[in-house]
């Protein structure tokens, strides 16, 4: 086994926005930084054929998962001038218009977390072994597909 | 040699289990799939990469005794 | 003069990440939500000649500014498939560490969101007359260029 | 005419006021310029654009008798 050194990305449920404004503040005492950008995926209560979506359950291979965000996180670094990154995955369920997903990357310039932004949600999506229950309001449910 | 099996999201649902062990003396994952195959006929028809000690695998690769994850379309986000 | 319809995008003084928070919040009962970027945009302690920057004091055409920011606004919604788009900018001093620009988008969908972001950020660079004065610990000063 | 005239900035600190009215009877933006870097010798120095009535214009645009703002380089955000 290669040693651990990845941290626990995972949170249980929704992800708050209490959470999200109190991260934001924590980086008021790094002055180095000019430029934050944050992405946000929420739950969408999509209606498929005549239902709609209710909320998403979230399991994942948590250990080979956190493998993947902290090799993720580590290319991030290689390839841009970043001060400092947080990623947060919920697991279980989270409400349709609850967040699942917090991507929070700082930089003293603005082209830097463009960049690195989209590089790291389009790596998490392609590369990270989550897996997304969409439950309907009937308590039927199906597996999600990302696009 | 042991084999842990773990299965997610829909194969769980298809196996109806999330994780077993096998005690198993062939060599790679194509060898290892054919027997899962065998003994769950509806895998087959399921989309699904492997991942061996928490690395995506080729299905030629030698089974060494660690982890073996099956694993659906990514989904998260 | 032309009809105004814009309204007023400036706060006094420095953006709070509570009030971040809240934003953020208030987004969780719109449901076709499937994705949020934010950009914030902090001071920077900048070292200068030995000098550090203790604050950006902003001053801006107000009445042009706000027409700008209106005309971004609606270019964005155009151009981009968004669910709805938040422009603030702080006036007067705001001191290092603290945000003076908080733009957030939304969408169905993450690819609209990145792209539609950095439009907005580049746009409200090129186009919107705000003048950063930046202050330093002498209680000299500079005024700020945009990189 | 009456013009009103704004400055920002740098420009405030050049002139040492934020907005003045002017009489002015001759025609282009131009012309109004040379009259200001008279009366301002170090505006010309000074790197700005002009807008009337919160466009920007070109310095052969015909005034109006609407507001006049001289913006220096943009630095928002």
């Amino acid at each position: 086994m290669k040693e651990k050194k990845a941290k626990n990305v995972f949170v249980e449920g929704a992800i708050s926005a209490e959470f999200i404004g109190n991260s934001i503040a924590k980086h008021q005492s790094k002055t180095t930084i000019g430029a934050h950008n944050i992405f946000l995926g929420q739950v969408r209560a999509d209606q498929i054929d005549g239902k709609a979506i209710t909320a998403i359950e979230y399991t994942a291979h948590q250990d080979m998962a956190n493998e993947k965000f902290f090799e993720i996180r580590e290319a991030t670094f290689v390839k841009f001038n970043l001060t400092c990154m947080h990623i947060y995955h919920s697991l279980g369920a989270v409400n349709a218009g609850e967040i699942c997903l917090f991507v929070f990357v700082s930089s003293p310039r603005r082209k830097e977390v463009f960049k690195a932004l989209e590089f790291v949600v389009e790596e998490i999506k392609a590369k990270v072994p989550v897996f997304g229950k969409e439950l309907f309001e009937d308590e039927s449910h199906q597996w999600k597909v990302n696009s | 040699m042991n084999l842990t099996i773990k299965y997610f999201g829909l194969l769980a649902e298809v196996t109806q289990r999330s994780e077993e062990t096998l005690v198993f003396t062939k060599s790679t994952v194509q060898h290892l799939l054919e027997d899962l195959y065998s003994k769950y006929p509806k895998l087959k028809e399921k989309d699904f990469q492997v991942a061996q000690n928490l690395e995506i695998v080729a299905k030629d690769t030698i089974l060494t005794d660690e982890e073996i994850a099956l694993l659906p379309p990514f989904s998260g986000g």
